[in-house]
């Protein structure tokens, strides 16, 4: 091994370390130091003139290892770094000793600050004898994106990438792409119809060069890091031929099998074939495998599609063959965009809702009003009736730590968008049951405002039951809503034809699949955790993995949409540097002391370590660009396999011993 | 907080003098009483607000700002059901806030106990159960039933507790029991005259002194006889033996009878002879239901016995309405057309039910007031789950 | 004492090279870089920096193995413990297992004036101790290695308390000091001799200030310490036994009765009781004198029994790994359901090995781990 | 003789802790000089062998500190150094030392206070409690 030659230098920081601590004295002290050959102070080390004393004695006297006592590292070791790596020197043969915050700015006494200083040197003196340069990595960027989640959310972020020219693969598990938004009628406070500000977009997705559309797909399996992720997506069999299907809809009509339509919330039914909506994007039939009877009775009965067929997109072979194919992609960035499951209100008993037929949810209700929808636009009882009575309640399921205690932020605005929509259609009274009224946006409490206007009957109170028991004959064949207006402390009865239920935005059922799949962490309330709420609220702990709209907690439509646009930014700009710097002070494993015991595997957060057979024997081999450098590993190996470079133990415990020696 | 201090200035008459007491009050009721953001859904699920205006919420943001009215007969009404708790988005403890500001009243006597209450407490206090009685002849029931005294090593106590003890109708629950054991042949006894009334409603009430030594006393007894297993007839006993007594060192388990019987019909241990071809309705005891979770036991033992056709009231389970009898309730007047008893009996008769099957002493003295001041008793029973299995054995 | 007083004493010189060593060491058959003939043969070429700078040299097991089939009865054994120490004299260690936490504790103990809580585990239950007694029973490092070991999982004091209850039944209430240390053994084969007499000197103290006259052990490694090392260092005047020999003399002369345990078994023989000191046939005697206990012997037994794999929790790696996985895989061949061993030590290393929570998983090596005391109190508590 | 002066060996993470003592000087909050403050990446770095190494060395005191649970820059890190520590805590304890010599913090950035606190606190304690019992070599034995 080279002799180590260690310089040393002591910065008077002016008179911030001077001031109080006698720095030539250090300085005198540190000469005297194993190993050591020069030692300096000076009044400022991070000048440039501070610098080349440095990268001078490095020439000069030849040395291999450099420390500077002065500030905190946390400001200044960087600066230093990069000056011995100016001098020819691995940044990493480098140790930084805190005599300012540490040291001349907590205590008074000149003669103990000195002692410390001391010691702090003597202890990075030691240290950094046991340095060992380091390889600064890089890795390249694949420019590819995948985005998760066929709905505003996904569409934009798949938009704004593919219109840089950049190739995005957008995985949809749905039929077509299009998400709730798509189900909505209208869209607060504007008003303007979600349909026709969303379409454009889903049809230049369709069609878009950069944009490959894996609709009727899931992903079944991720690996890799940032830059290099490897990705296999299960494209669902359709059960036809897409290349020849022109989405007539002709096997549509002949069809004679119904289930009550998943986008219609229930509320019509579709076929066994069947386009989900008149817009869909891919505009493909898919046939519902459990529902066919021709599949399921093996082709022995029915077959009506194929008769009418006239592309001869279905054949007896598409129905009874086709199997699900299975795609591996290679994306240096992925966007997760899977959003929400609107809660289900039947979990409330006493709101009544799968037990009173005119109790609706709220995306029921969207469909109601939509001029496509099961009613053709009109508000309707289930008989058939226009209602004269309409309540809706807001809350639910929601601000309520018996199911969700956070608030849903859409409910109290999509709930004043029913009241106009219920005041446009009929002629009935509007009961808006509230706790707060929550109208934070952009023109939102003008639409209240508004709303005030048009007569809707503002009662603050949570209601306590939705029940058809009447007391008096006003009420009878109707339903009544009870709730205290609290604002008049008095109990009251409502009685109404139809309830609306605000119910909130919950996480999806399977996001812990999603999470598990992506390395994505969830929040206590289910849903997926930003790596910082404020300043980093797309970005996941994960790199390369971003997050937006509704599977990162409620929210509208403008902040999802911002959000896509902020996920698309950050996959741009990792496509633009094309590269990534990986961290040098990361876990590394020395195979023979390795007993492949998997404990490091198990204790890592970011999946770093993996367990593998090599030549017959279990050794863990450590993912370097996984890796952060936390050292949990090391500390749970048992034989002293696992070492985090530049936290080594030999660098570390000579530390504490210099430390611990009594002068 | 210079707004909130203002606030008192400006409307000092309406505002409470007693602010010590609404401290104690606040400290009792604990944080989630600050936690309340006012939805009142606690009113509009309150039993009181069938019969009569009672503004739960309202009450609860007066305890928030230190404006509670000790003197109002608020204080006294609520029964301690649970409906409004069950419900609460925000998990506030509507019941602790009630028995803080009870505890007020009597402790620092800066309100007026009625009347009635005041007699069972003295009595409680003095006797060891709310009627007065003497205390020697607590075991009296089980004169003639050849039931034992509970000494160590005998495996189950029963704890019929003061009602089923002294009242001299509700006895028949309590001597049902120790019929169906004795026949059973399961090994019990009773602590009879060491026996103590178990504190639960007089600690709704507010005597949280008068609890404490109630339930020393208890406690004492159960480790002096090395009692390891409670069975009772009354949720009250079960609710407090199992969720407050461990707080003052008394460990033990407890089984509800109706817990319990099921349990025999399990091991089939507890075989019945008799029809009763009856319809019967089952009233879930709000301390058994929403305080403990037990709904299902008491159902199964009645499905259990041949003839008997169960049926269930528009509210049941966990929307089941409230006798009236908790909370001290049973000790205090309650006025004719404000009796929640009264609108039970009447929905049992709409549903043609000719026995309301009971599983709490309370609920059998309210609801068989009920049916004679009602002058029902011709038409239907008020009887007790255990005198079913008994009369059915 | 330098390189050339070590081959004086050990006999090192009269090495034939016949390899006999290196052939069956079980280090060697895993690791490429270590053998016993090459140590030796730099020790006799006088290449002291390739022994005292040889990270190897704290790979060995000091098992016997060689020592025993030596034609020439080379030491090496103790060769290596003298030669350790010249490496600690120059600074060098091993790689120590356990973050070194073990032979930190080791260290620690080695000061005083100490109050240890070692005896927390005797508080409950009703053994039987007493402060007066003629016999001792010494625990070791058994308290310390309970939370080092939590996540194997490995109960040390499982071992201790067992030891306790068969005492006890043996109608012995032993003395439970308070304030024993590390018997050294660690210290003393990883060359720091400085920390093993003080060791011994305080643990010679305490048991001539107890008047004990019999001190007995469940761990074959403190045993073997006292019976042939303490000797060397400090004055010992007691009988040092291992609790398997008591047993089976109570046996013979009492006529000692178990009850049943259904249970096939293989013995795993601890280095130290076995070929450090010959006491193969006791634990044997014990568990055949157990109704229901069918005792099945593995390939290598009794003197060609294989070694656990680690000594003195040094240099644990992947080939020591791979000497535990073929012994296991070898106890399992016998269709035992228990694999059986008096020492605590053994136990752990096993249990270590069987540790796997990678996704990717190795060989089959999971078989039931007791030890012989275990048993033994499970027949004699019914 | 002068009064006994412990030294504390503090090992401290790089994001939350090891910033608090920052800023702790960057307000010029006074505190005793006993610490010696040695910098880990994560809390949940710290390895058992750190700590005895401090105490061998005759540290009367140790602070292992870190993030909160919700600041963690490694997301989960103080959960693994609780482990770490609840298992060294118990080995140390069989040793015979005394409870307040082994302290585990958690003090995030902003608290350059608290770090002030801690240590005066532990200072003070140790000046009662006397030097470490591990500083006492073993001579008196035997």
């Amino acid at each position: 091994m080279e002799e180590v030659k260690i310089g040393v230098y002591v910065c008077h920081c002016g008179l911030n370390i001077a001031g109080t601590v006698d720095v030539e004295e250090v300085a005198k002290y540190a000469a005297t130091l194993p190993s050591v050959v020069v030692s300096r102070d000076y009044r400022y080390m991070c000048s440039d003139p501070g610098q080349d004393l440095i990268k001078n004695d490095i020439k000069e006297y030849g040395l291999n290892r450099a420390v500077v006592a002065s500030c905190s590292p946390r400001m200044h070791e960087l600066t230093f770094r990069n000056a011995c790596q100016e001098g020819g020197l691995n940044p990493y043969l480098y140790e930084h000793a805190n005599i300012r915050e540490h040291c001349s700015w907590v205590h008074d006494d000149k003669k103990i600050n000195t002692e410390k200083a001391k010691d702090l040197v003597r202890a990075a003196v030691r240290r950094v004898y046991h340095h060992e340069p380091l390889e600064v990595k890089e890795a390249p960027v694949n420019p590819n994106v995948l985005v998760v989640g066929g709905g505003i959310a996904g569409i934009q972020a798949a938009l704004d990438i593919a219109n840089g020219e950049k190739r995005v693969y957008l995985v949809e598990r749905e039929p077509s792409i299009g998400g709730h938004m798509i189900q909505l009628d209208r869209t607060f406070p504007t008003l303007d119809c979600s349909e026709c500000i969303l379409t454009p977009k889903m049809a230049d997705v369709g069609h878009h060069p950069f944009i490959e559309l894996l609709a009727y797909s899931e992903v079944e399996e991720v690996s890799g890091s940032i830059g290099q992720f490897k990705v296999k997506v299960r494209k669902k069999a359709r059960h036809i031929d897409e290349s020849k299907c022109v989405g007539c809809g002709i096997c549509e009509e002949k069809c004679p099998w119904k289930v009550p339509s998943e986008f219609e919330m229930g509320l019509a039914m579709r076929k066994a074939i069947y386009i989900p909506f008149a817009q869909a994007i891919p505009n493909l039939v898919t046939v519902d495998p459990d529902l066919c009877v021709y599949i399921q009775s093996n082709g022995k009965k029915c077959g009506a599609c194929i008769k009418f067929c006239e592309a001869k997109a279905i054949t007896p072979e598409t129905l009874l063959n086709q199997t699900d194919q299975i795609i591996e992609l290679e994306v240096g960035s992925i966007i997760v965009a899977t959003g929400y499951d609107q809660f289900d209100p039947s979990v409330i008993p006493q709101y009544g809702y799968g037990k009173y037929d005119n109790v609706l949810t709220g995306l029921q209700f969207e469909r109601m009003t939509c001029a496509a929808g099961p009613t053709g636009g009109k508000v309707l009882l289930k008989d058939g009736r226009e209602p004269e009575s309409v309540t809706i309640i807001h809350c639910v399921g929601s601000r309520d730590q018996n199911y969700h205690e956070y608030c849903s932020r859409v409910c109290c605005m999509y709930g004043l968008k029913y009241a106009h929509l219920i005041k446009e259609f009929t002629k009935a009274d509007v009961y808006e049951f509230y706790i707060d009224m929550r109208c934070f946006g952009e023109g939102y409490e003008e639409f209240y405002k508004r709303l005030s206007e048009e007569g809707v009957n503002f009662i603050r109170g949570k209601v306590a039951k939705v029940t058809d028991q009447a007391v008096t004959e006003e009420e009878k064949g109707r339903l009544i809503v009870v709730a205290e207006d609290t604002l008049l402390g008095r109990l009251i009865r409502v009685p109404a034809d139809m309830v609306i239920l605000c119910a909130a935005l919950e996480a999806r059922a399977d996001a812990d699949k999603v999470a598990s799949l992506f390395t994505l962490n969830r929040r206590a309330d289910g849903f997926f955790l930003e790596r910082h709420v404020k300043l980093d609220p797309v970005a996941t702990p994960t790199d390369g993995v971003f997050i937006a709209g509704c599977c990162e907690g409620p929210r509208d439509i403008p902040d999802t949409v911002a959000q896509a646009e902020a996920t698309a930014a950050k996959a741009l700009s990792l496509i633009s540097k094309g590269k990534i710097t990986l961290e040098s002070a990361i876990a590394n494993v020395d195979e023979t002391r390795c007993l492949g015991c998997g404990r490091c595997e198990e204790i890592c957060t970011f999946h770093a370590p993996k367990v593998i057979s090599k030549n017959g024997v279990m050794v863990s081999e450590i993912n370097e660009t996984l890796c952060k450098g936390c050292g949990a590993c090391a500390v749970v190996c048992p034989t002293g396999a696992m070492l985090i470079r530049h936290y080594k133990p030999e660098q570390i415990l000579n530390q504490v011993a210099a430390l611990t020696e009594v002068l | 907080m210079p707004i909130l201090e203002s606030a008192v200035y400006v409307e000092m008459e309406v505002l409470s003098p007693y602010k010590e007491a609404t401290e104690v009050m606040i400290e009792a009721g604990g944080e989630p009483l600050r936690l309340c953001y006012q939805c009142g859904i606690c009113t509009a699920t309150c039993p009181w607000n069938l019969v009569r205006g009672f503004i739960v919420r309202r009450i609860i943001h007066e305890a928030q700002l230190g404006a509670t009215d000790f003197g109002s007969e608020e204080v006294w009404l609520c029964a301690t059901c649970r409906a409004c708790v069950q419900r609460c988005p925000r998990g506030v403890e509507i019941i602790d806030v009630m028995r803080a500001a009870r505890r007020a009243v009597v402790s620092l006597g800066i309100g007026i106990v009625p009347d009635a209450l005041r007699i069972s407490a003295k009595n409680i206090a003095g006797a060891g159960n709310p009627l007065g009685e003497a205390p020697e002849k607590r075991g009296d029931w089980a004169k003639d039933l050849g039931v034992k005294k509970f000494s160590p090593g005998t495996e189950i106590l029963y704890f019929p507790c003061c009602v089923p003890a002294y009242d001299p109708d509700v006895k028949k629950v309590s001597q049902a029991t120790a019929t169906i054991l004795s026949k059973l042949g399961v090994d019990f006894g009773i602590l009879g005259s060491e026996e103590r009334c178990c504190g639960e409603a007089i600690r709704k009430a507010g005597y949280e002194d008068t609890f404490h030594s109630l339930a020393q006393s208890n406690i004492n007894a159960f480790s002096s006889n090395d009692v390891k297993t409670v069975v009772v007839s009354s949720p009250h006993c079960y609710h407090t033996f199992k969720n407050e007594y461990p707080e003052l060192g008394g460990e033990f388990q407890v089984i509800h009878i109706t817990q319990y019987l099921a349990q025999l019909i399990d091991q089939g241990r507890l075989k019945f002879s008799k029809e009763i071809n009856k319809r019967v309705i089952y009233s879930d005891p709000c301390y058994l239901g929403r305080h403990n979770g037990i709904y299902d036991e008491p159902r199964k033992v009645l499905q259990s016995i041949p003839g008997v056709e169960l049926i269930e009231f528009p509210d049941s389970r966990e929307d089941s309405l409230c006798c009236g009898g908790g909370g001290g309730r049973i000790w205090m007047e309650t006025v004719k057309g404000e009796r929640f008893s009264d609108i039970r009996v009447e929905q049992a008769l709409e549903k043609g039910a000719d026995i309301i099957a009971v599983a709490c002493p309370y609920c059998f003295l309210n609801y068989r007031d009920s049916v004679l001041t009602m002058d029902k008793a011709e038409v239907i029973e008020v009887k007790d789950v255990s005198e079913l299995v008994a009369e059915a054995m | 004492m330098n390189l050339e007083d070590i081959i004086q004493e050990t006999k090192t010189y009269y090495c034939l090279e016949c390899g006999k060593c290196s052939s069956l060491c079980p280090i060697s058959r895993y690791d490429p870089q270590y053998s016993p003939r090459v140590m030796v043969e730099n020790a006799l070429l006088g290449l002291e920096d390739e022994i005292v700078y040889n990270k190897k040299l704290f790979s060995c097991l000091t098992c016997y193995t060689c020592q025993l089939k030596c034609p020439s009865d080379v030491d090496y054994p103790l060769f290596i413990q003298k030669a350790r120490v010249l490496a600690t004299a120059a600074g060098q260690h091993g790689d120590y297992a356990h973050s070194g936490t073990l032979q930190s504790i080791a260290m620690l103990m080695a000061r005083s004036p100490l109050k240890q809580n070692r005896l927390e585990w005797l508080k409950k239950d009703g053994y039987r101790t007493s402060e007066k007694s003629d016999v001792m029973l010494f625990i070791g490092c058994s308290p310390y290695f309970e939370p080092v070991f939590e996540d194997i999982p490995m109960r040390t004091l499982n071992i201790a308390e067992a030891s306790l209850k068969v005492l006890n039944s043996l109608g012995i209430e032993p003395l439970v000091h308070p304030d024993e240390r590390c018997c050294g053994h660690d210290a003393l084969w990883v060359g720091d001799v400085e920390t093993f007499k003080k060791l011994a000197e305080h643990n010679a103290a305490i048991i001539k200030e107890s008047g004990v006259k019999k001190v007995i052990f469940f761990c074959p490694e403190c045993y073997r310490t006292f019976k042939l090392d303490y000797p060397n260092y400090v004055k010992l005047d007691c009988e040092v036994m291992h609790i398997s020999e008591l047993l089976a003399q109570r046996l013979e002369t009492e006529g000692l009765r178990f009850n049943e345990v259904k249970k096939k078994v293989t013995y795993q023989d601890p280095c130290r009781l076995g070929r450090h000191l010959g006491i193969y046939d006791a634990p044997r005697k014990v568990l055949q004198a157990i109704p229901g206990i069918e005792l099945v012997e593995m390939e290598h037994n009794r003197e060609e029994s294989i070694c656990c794999g680690t000594s003195c929790f040094t240099n644990c790696d992947s080939y020591s790994k791979q000497i535990r996985v073929e012994r296991l895989l070898e106890a399992k061949a016998t269709g035992a359901e228990t694999l059986i061993t008096s020492c605590p030590k053994c136990q752990t290393h096993f249990r270590c090995a069987m540790v796997n929570k990678g996704e990717e998983k190795g060989p089959d090596i999971e078989i039931e781990l007791m030890d012989l005391v275990n048993l033994v109190a499970t027949s004699l508590g019914g | 003789m002068a009064e006994f002066e412990p030294q504390i060996i503090a090992f401290t993470c790089n994001w939350c802790t090891y910033a608090a003592a920052d800023l702790a000087g960057t307000s010029r909050i006074h505190y005793p000089a006993n610490v010696r403050i040695v910098r880990v990446m994560c809390s949940g770095m710290v390895n058992p062998m750190y700590v005895f190494k401090a105490f061998e060395g005759g540290a009367d005191g140790v602070i292992v500190a870190g993030c909160n649970y919700t600041d963690c820059h490694y997301i989960d890190g103080p959960v693994k150094c609780d482990t770490m520590f609840a298992r060294l805590k118990k080995m140390v304890l069989i040793l015979g030392l005394e409870e307040e010599r082994l302290r585990r913090e958690m003090i995030s950035t902003s608290e350059g206070v608290i770090f002030a606190r801690v240590v005066e606190e532990m200072v003070e304690q140790l000046k009662k409690l006397g030097p470490s019992p591990f500083k006492i070599k073993m001579e008196t034995l035997a």
